[in-house]
């Protein structure tokens, strides 16, 4: 017998996820893979961000603003679940060198065309409006990355 | 009494100031050095909840949280 | 120091991969990720197909014609490489039951545009022109799943 | 002589037939009761490339293979 929709509603955990330096990001994928394995989505798209040798950087490292980020991400999951899918997500806190990985995020759908649109629109909202800062790290220093950072939505109400 | 708090890369200390609405906060803050060129650029949560509306009336002991610009991933 | 582009064209290895039966998922996502994890890419991004249980079927099951699939798919390395991207893919032959997968491709990008919008091309022209057939499994029956398929590129020539 | 192979759900034994151009490979396929109502929606491909030239030569020894509408994934 399928699970129906209403009883998976009742059955949504929390799908957002933040750990302490890099992510292991192989057993992350597994453990989402086999959270869904019954639920009988034909799409798993996710997306692994890892940390670019660029500029001279030994790492890079993160704050996150924990509230701000789970209402950002729960609306998420209710905007997923209008369109039959599924998001799920997690991050590093602190520093993540590199080469290693400091975000996975994934879709769930049962189709493929919600699931590839659904990824895109989740991660260019996350690069916008998700409550996390970046700073470059180099011998020893911790430098925001003010050039690469963007204004969230609704920015500057307080300005002059 | 109000709380403001300045998230992520910004070097400052939690505040506490008197305030009805967030025009008022937005006044006060205009008016600390270290805070103001941060200004046009942060967005604002009341309560960990983020808002645009700079009318929105304040209570005692609301927490008001100053976010500048963002970049996970 | 980092290995140069030009270096790494020298290190292409095919990476279009055919299983008969239902692929080992975690492995392949595993492959692949230590595959390039000097490669420096900062974007990576599978699509994960799994055969979801309707219609009664107890499996879908498909033929491959190899040649012309290695053709479309070199095609899509060489454009992938000209965004600075890579593409890998893994495909099952035969039988693949209910909940199992089937499919996994990827893109791997130093930039997340480019790999958002390589992942959702080349998956739409893999179901659109990869020589692929899919049969429903149901009482031991293969039911050709005609209703389902796309004419390639090209298609009709040869009518009258 | 060319040889014509029918992939996929198309259960047709490989046929071989002579042929100057995919045009003439057309005309006989036409008349062959099993094949005709596969083709409007059939691609074609002379030694494993894709073709949609009509007008192609063909020479003795090559392979022409009919490709039924696909769904991978």
């Amino acid at each position: 017998m399928e699970i129906e929709f209403p009883f998976y509603l009742l059955c949504v955990v929390d799908s957002l996820e933040l750990y302490e330096g890099p992510l292991a990001i192989e057993s992350i994928f597994s453990k989402w893979l086999h959270e869904e394995a019954e639920s009988n989505y034909g799409a798993y798209i996710p997306f692994v961000g890892t940390i670019r040798a660029e500029d001279e950087i030994d790492a890079l490292s993160f704050d996150i603003y924990e509230p701000v980020l789970q209402k950002w991400f729960d609306d998420w999951e209710e905007k997923a679940a209008k369109r039959g899918a599924k998001v799920k997500m997690a991050h590093a806190i602190g520093d993540v060198p590199v080469h290693a990985s400091s975000y996975i995020s994934a879709v769930f759908s049962p189709r493929r065309r919600v699931a590839l649109e659904l990824i895109d629109e989740f991660v260019e909202d996350f690069k916008a409006n998700a409550p996390i800062w970046k700073y470059d790290v180099k011998d020893g220093k911790r430098v925001y990355a003010a050039d690469r950072s963007t204004p969230m939505v609704g920015s500057g109400i307080l300005s002059k | 009494m109000i709380k403001v708090e300045f998230l992520g890369p910004m070097a400052q200390e939690i505040i506490e100031l008197e305030a009805q609405t967030l025009a008022d906060v937005a006044t006060q803050l205009q008016n600390i050095e270290s805070v103001a060129p941060w200004l046009d650029k942060c967005a604002v949560a009341v309560n960990d909840e983020m808002t645009a509306n700079l009318g929105m009336a304040l209570k005692d002991g609301d927490r008001v949280s100053i976010l500048p610009p963002v970049c996970g991933g």
